[in-house]
């Protein structure tokens, strides 16, 4: 029998969890380039280095974003990844697909890719991963056809991407789904054509579990919360307590404001100390239900440490009804990308330009007013900044 | 002329009719059995959501055959979820059972609900990014097949989220995790001066630099980098290709701990180092899977019910955690960017071990 | 010629026997009534320490009435606070009760102990200081007045340090107080371009700024302010003396909360910006001492025993705080410094009020 | 009746607080200076500003600093502070006096100055407040006459302070006051010969309660803490209950590692999770004793915001048995100095240097080990540098 000519890589298909070397070899059966890409990763792990070339800008008639483009740094090995491209088309709000639809896409790429892709990209694509520049267009061509469109790369707005909220989820405070694909369509120029000093990222979870991470990935969060008294049903609290769990060490005692007491058997909370955190919630759905008046919290700045350090967002505005066609937010969006687009230099994010040029200049020049639940804490240096008329009223 | 700017599919149209009936409309949910989610309408109906792991690079024919499983018992219904696993979304009660067995014939891992781990977020490695560090994909296979037992299990004290990113731009939310895995060069670029002036634009080059580690040469159109500045981030070489910075023997991997997402009890917060550099082993990684097997069992077994591994470590001290773990503690451990002087001790509050 | 280099006396010479005999080896203390200290040793000697409040800024008259006080009771041995109280020491109990008797009728207040307020650390101001936005005693003397009540008693949850100083080089601890008063600039400094080319050093003075507001202006050897970078803090001025920035109509004060200082229960913290301004308005300050009172008061009837300010403000929440006490937040409480986003909320885990 | 020069000042001679204006107004009686001060802030008073000139500089043989210059900018209406010069006088360390030499000092000033002091400014000196330039140096003959000198000023060491610890207090540690009179008297060259980048300041508290600020305050501060269990007098603990202590509520539920449980009557203390805040301990004196090794924490680079942001003090030495002579005190003071020294710019305080170059170059210029203790946590940011022996030490 012939050697194998991937053993690295061969050691990666046994073991209990799925393999992506399995998956590539599959597909390497029907396309040479999978083949070739399976040969290079393998020299990669013999190297213990990648093998490909810094990106060069390639894209579909009419679009700035979509499509990563990539090279081989040994063509003469692989001559069948010189090539490589991604595409990354915008999946359906909540990663929801009939067969059909799935199936479609895959035909589309077995007709021009590798026959590889990732389900999903970490910024919630489709990723098709491997395509020659000949096929970008027909490919895109195709996708269109299929019902799909290319999500953002570059300096532009990326793909939004929303948790399953009220899909399935009974802590929806708003409709993530309905919000994300409404930005989606509303701002589809914004995802294709970059025009920003660089990229921007919105994000909806309908609770703060935040199950789509967009405090710690987005420039842009919107978190579902809620105002009102928790509600409680102290039957099933006391069929919970009944079911074995421990109300006092598990919920109370774990409380973070410890505004929750066992009175007995029933639960008391002093719902003006709540900060809504969902934890008494999680651990028991059936008892205790959400306040009544449903909105979200607005943040802004999340993203990862290049360049100036990673940041989480930050709140901007405590509480925002959204209901459809959510102008306010849609308005409230562009004021702060025509601000941060006025002021932003290139390469730079939404939350270090914030950083830089300070809170106060942003929220002035946004029209949000600031409040106590923007801060953890106010400030602790004395240099502060009056603003002209601060000083002449106090003229005298 | 293609059609341009339709956007995605409508989500709407993806929905299963349980789903499409209860719309926002849900009631509460349980978790009779690892990776089996039911959720109860305020109707009464029910939503029965099979969770199963996915190696998430994936071929045309493998998400075939998952469509074929869709479509045998979930009426062509399934969606993803934002940790790259595959949910099966039955109405039918009397499907989950039948649905389970096959999955189990054929490999598909089912899990990562509740107290477990799920899938781990990560990026392209070797596979198809020009910085990495390391590879993603194999990684991440080489670890979930050791620690896979938590996977299809709920007996952690609360669920550990592991993320990898092969290199300092952080695809995925690598920071925030309860376990991330950071592939980090350690060489400094060297500027390669006869491409410099053709391919790079030198005052972004310079501005690129987070340490302000590199100078314009405008002279001779190129760059210098200051060794001692230079912490490899490799930012200069996203913005100058001339300025390569991998290398087989210093790249390598890092671990971090303690970060999160979630407002349950305690704020988001980051992700900490804990170790500063393990080798690149392919194809199994063993120095990397060891360590974090090491710290999730630490975790699994000090930890209080529904701590996550931050609040934990938060609870006991760093301290004890460095103990614990048998993790050295170093100079590298201390923060010196920008804000670093937040991170230190200024209180005699701190344990002896 | 004068001796040189001898330091100061030894303090040894200046103990009291009852110190000298049982130093090092205290057992417990007593805090029988406001202003008195009872310290007991291993050997079982007790001393008794009456601590009574100091304006700070005295005449050799006044010390020397409190010397013959401290002869007449103490033996001559006395001492003063860290924060400036005079504390006389005895070792003769049934000395203390004539010793209040005289204290109270020479008009000296006796208290600053336990949960009290005690005497306000404080600067120069328009008494000695070049650079003061404010007075130092006047204020001080004007709010003891309204506060005495506080200084006698131990009714309060905790102890409370105020401290005071006159501009942002915060002479004192004022950045760590719980209750902090500080005066601010708020004009920016006029270089006068006929004095600086003689009296100040251009590169040190741009140097000065923290925030990069002055350009120097080689040429005509003189400095530009960037009138929008510059918050007032005065830095240029201390070294450049022609760029005067005292102006009575923009000068006041400021005031901060929950600073601590002790690692009691939480670890030292700063003080946090509670009132961005109040004007100058002597002789007595109505303004700041109103401001401060009701600090006070909202303080006294919502924290739990044994908190001290800051750490009832961090259980209740600072949203709470400015509720409480009625203080408007405004865009100059959120902080634009260095390290600002540090004191972002990153969390949904904020109260509505 | 004539009316009076100083109403403003007037209305602060009421009241039930000690009046500074009375102090003035006696020492006015023999002091033509001390009644010029008093007309000159009565004029400050009604203009709300300060009228004195921006100081020059003003010492005594020998030395660069102890004297801050002070100048009227009236002179022509207040001759007799044309020059208000104030010395700054090394307090006996902890603040004990004998009258006799209090009363030296007074004669001192009512000889050479305007009979006005503060007892004490805020780094512990006694400050003479208010000579003239001539009368500086007699003054200083005759306070070294009396057994007084002079404490820092400008970028020296300035009066290292202390708690009055072993003095009087229970939880003394560390020998406070024998620490900061031997490094007082080891460093008297630093303190009167500016030679630093920057001021620099030493400060000593015996336990953690920090009753002399020096974590706020101080460039070096030495405060003092133990090691081992805290000694439980289970007596006292129920006599305090008796007494009326809620221990439940008041002690254990406020201990901040929650490691302290009442068993019945008795207390319980998980000491390895005791991080030593002296809360239960302030609290209970009597029943609650430290543990029995003693030593200090050392810390660096506290300071007020002036220029980069206020900094309390760090932990660089978690652990340091402290007995005379304190060598080893007093060599980590020098090493640390001499780097300050040498990368420090001018007005640069060590905080803001180490701050600047980073902590682990500090710690290795310095010779100290890192340790958890140093840090809240450990950095989130991936921008670690390594050492050229760590990166050839991998190389394979
Ligand atoms: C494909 C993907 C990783 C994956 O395997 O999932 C990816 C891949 C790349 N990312 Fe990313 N990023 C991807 C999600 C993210 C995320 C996660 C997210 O969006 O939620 C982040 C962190 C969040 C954030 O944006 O801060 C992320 C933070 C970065 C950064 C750092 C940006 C920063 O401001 O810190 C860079 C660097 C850059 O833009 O120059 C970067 C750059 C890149 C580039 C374009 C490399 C480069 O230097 O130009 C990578 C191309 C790889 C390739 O050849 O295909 N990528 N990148 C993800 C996009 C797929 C998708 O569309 O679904
Ligand atoms: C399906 C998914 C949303 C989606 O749109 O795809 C989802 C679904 C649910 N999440 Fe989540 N979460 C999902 C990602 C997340 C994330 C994001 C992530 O991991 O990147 C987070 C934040 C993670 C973090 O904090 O680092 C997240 C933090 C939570 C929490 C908070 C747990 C905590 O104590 O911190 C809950 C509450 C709970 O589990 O009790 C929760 C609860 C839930 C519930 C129970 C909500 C519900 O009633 O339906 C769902 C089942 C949870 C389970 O698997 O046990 N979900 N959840 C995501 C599944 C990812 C996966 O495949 O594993
Ligand atoms: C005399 C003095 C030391 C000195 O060398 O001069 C001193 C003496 C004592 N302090 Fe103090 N502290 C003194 C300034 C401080 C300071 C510094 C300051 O205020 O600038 C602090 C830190 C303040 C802060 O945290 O902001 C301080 C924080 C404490 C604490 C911690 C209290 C807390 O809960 O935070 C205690 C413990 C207690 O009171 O139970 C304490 C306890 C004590 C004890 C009980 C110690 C003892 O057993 O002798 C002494 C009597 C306290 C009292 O007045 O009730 N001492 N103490 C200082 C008196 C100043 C004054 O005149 O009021
Ligand atoms: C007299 C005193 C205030 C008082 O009334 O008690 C004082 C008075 C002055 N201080 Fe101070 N400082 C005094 C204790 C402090 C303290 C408290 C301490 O030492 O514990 C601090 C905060 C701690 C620190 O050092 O960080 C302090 C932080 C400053 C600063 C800011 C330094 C910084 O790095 O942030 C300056 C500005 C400067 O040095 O240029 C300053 C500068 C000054 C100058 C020299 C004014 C100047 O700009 O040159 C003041 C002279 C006033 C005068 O005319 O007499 N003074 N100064 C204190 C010294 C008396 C003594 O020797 O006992
Ligand atoms: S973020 Fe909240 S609403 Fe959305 S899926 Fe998670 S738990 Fe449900
Ligand atoms: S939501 Fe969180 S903060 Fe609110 S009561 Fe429940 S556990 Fe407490
Ligand atoms: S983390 Fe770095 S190497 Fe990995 S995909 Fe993202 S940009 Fe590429
Ligand atoms: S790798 Fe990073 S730190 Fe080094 S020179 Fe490039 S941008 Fe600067
Ligand atoms: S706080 Fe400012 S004005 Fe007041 S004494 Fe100190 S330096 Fe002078
Ligand atoms: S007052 Fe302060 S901020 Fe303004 S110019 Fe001077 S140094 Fe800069
Ligand atoms: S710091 Fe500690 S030892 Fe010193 S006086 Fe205060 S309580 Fe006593
Ligand atoms: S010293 Fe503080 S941490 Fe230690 S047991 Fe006492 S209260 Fe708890």
């Amino acid at each position: 029998m012939a050697e194998s000519k991937t053993p690295l890589l061969d050691q990666l298909e046994g073991g209990k969890w799925p393999s992506f070397v399995k998956d590539i070899k599959q597909a390497a059966e029907k396309k040479p380039m999978a083949e070739d890409l399976l040969q290079q990763l393998e020299l990669s792990y013999k190297d213990r280095i990648g093998h490909w070339k810094h990106g060069g800008i390639v894209g579909v008639k009419g679009y700035g974003s979509g499509v990563i483009g990539r090279y081989s740094d040994r063509p003469d090995l692989f001559p069948n990844v010189q090539a490589f491209h991604t595409m990354r088309v915008n999946h359906p709000t909540g990663w929801f697909y009939k067969t059909d639809a799935l199936r479609h896409l895959c035909d589309v790429w077995d007709k021009h890719g590798s026959g590889l892709m990732n389900m999903h990209g970490s910024t919630g694509d489709a990723i098709l991963l491997g395509t020659t520049t000949d096929h970008i267009q027909p490919c895109f061509d195709d996708l269109t056809e299929a019902g799909f469109d290319l999500g953002g790369s570059g300096s532009a707005l990326r793909t939004p991407s929303a948790c399953v909220g009220p899909g399935r989820c009974e802590w929806a405070c708003i409709d993530s789904l309905d919000i994300c694909y409404n930005v989606t369509m509303s701002f589809q120029d914004k995802i294709h054509r970059p025009m920003f000093p660089y990229k921007f990222k919105i994000k909806v979870s309908a609770c703060p579990n935040d199950c789509v991470a967009s405090i710690a990935r987005a420039d842009f969060s919107v978190i579902g919360t809620w105002k009102g008294d928790i509600r409680i049903d102290q039957g099933e609290v006391e069929a919970y307590a009944a079911s074995g769990l421990d109300i006092q060490k598990e919920v109370c005692d774990l409380c973070p404001t410890k505004c929750m007491e066992l009175d007995g058997k029933k639960i008391k909370i002093y719902n003006k100390d709540c900060t809504r955190c969902m934890h008494c919630i999680n651990l028991m759905p059936k008892a205790l239900r959400q306040g009544e008046e449903k909105g979200a919290t607005i943040l802004v700045g999340g993203k990862a440490p290049i360049l100036q350090g990673a940041l989480l967002s930050w709140v901007i505005v405590p509480f925002m009804k959204l209901e459809p066609p959510y102008e306010e937010l849609k308005d409230l969006v562009l004021r702060i990308q025509d601000w941060w687009d006025e002021y932003g230099k290139s390469r730079e994010r939404l939350g270090e330009l914030i950083k830089r040029l300070g809170m106060r200049v942003f929220l002035r020049a946004v029209g949000l007013p600031a409040v106590p639940q923007m801060v953890k804490a106010p400030r602790t240096n004395p240099y502060v900044f009056f603003w002209p008329e601060d000083i002449k009223k106090e003229v005298k | 002329m293609a059609k341009t700017d339709i956007g995605p599919p409508d989500y709407k149209t993806m929905l299963p009719p349980v789903i499409a009936r209860n719309y926002g409309k849900w009631r509460y949910h349980e978790i009779p059995q690892p990776g089996l989610l039911v959720h109860t309408a305020e109707s009464g109906e029910k939503l029965y959501s099979v969770r199963a792991g996915s190696p998430r690079l994936v071929s045309t024919d493998h998400i075939r055959e998952i469509c074929a499983i869709a479509e045998k018992y979930c009426d062509g219904y399934l969606r993803f979820t934002s940790r790259h696993n595959i949910e099966f979304l039955l109405s039918d009660k009397d499907k989950v059972t039948p649905l389970l067995a096959e999955l189990e014939s054929k490999g598909y891992p089912v899990g990562g609900t509740g107290h477990a781990i799920s899938n781990i977020v990560h990026t392209q490695g070797w596979v198809h990014c020009h910085t990495p560090a390391t590879d993603a994909s194999g990684p991440v296979k080489a670890l979930m097949d050791e620690i896979y037992d938590y996977f299809v299990t709920m007996k952690l004290p609360n669920h550990v989220r592991i993320a990898l990113a092969c290199c300092l731009n952080m695809c995925g939310a690598v920071h925030c995790s309860d376990i991330a895995i950071l592939g980090i060069h350690r060489t400094v670029p060297k500027p390669d001066n006869t491409r410099v002036p053709n391919v790079c634009e030198i005052p972004s080059t310079v501005a690129s630099c987070p340490t302000g580690a590199i100078r314009g040469d405008m002279k001779n159109k190129t760059i210098t980098v200051n060794d001692e500045k230079c912490m490899y981030c490799g930012n200069c070489y996203t913005v100058c290709p001339a300025m390569p910075i991998a290398d087989p023997d210093n790249d390598g991997i890092s671990i971090w701990v303690g970060g999160k997402v979630s407002n349950a009890r305690s704020a988001p917060s980051f992700s900490k180092l804990a170790i500063p550099f393990l080798p690149n082993n392919p194809p199994r990684w063993p120095e990397v899977v060891d360590a974090v097997k090491n710290i999730i069992e630490v975790y699994a077994s000090h930890a209080r019910k529904h701590e996550r591994v931050g609040e934990w470590i938060e609870r006991v001290g760093w301290e004890r955690f460095f103990t614990l773990t048998g993790i050295p503690f170093t100079d590298k451990h201390i923060d010196d960017f920008d804000m670093a002087t937040e991170t230190f001790h200024s209180s005699t509050l701190f344990k002896w071990e």
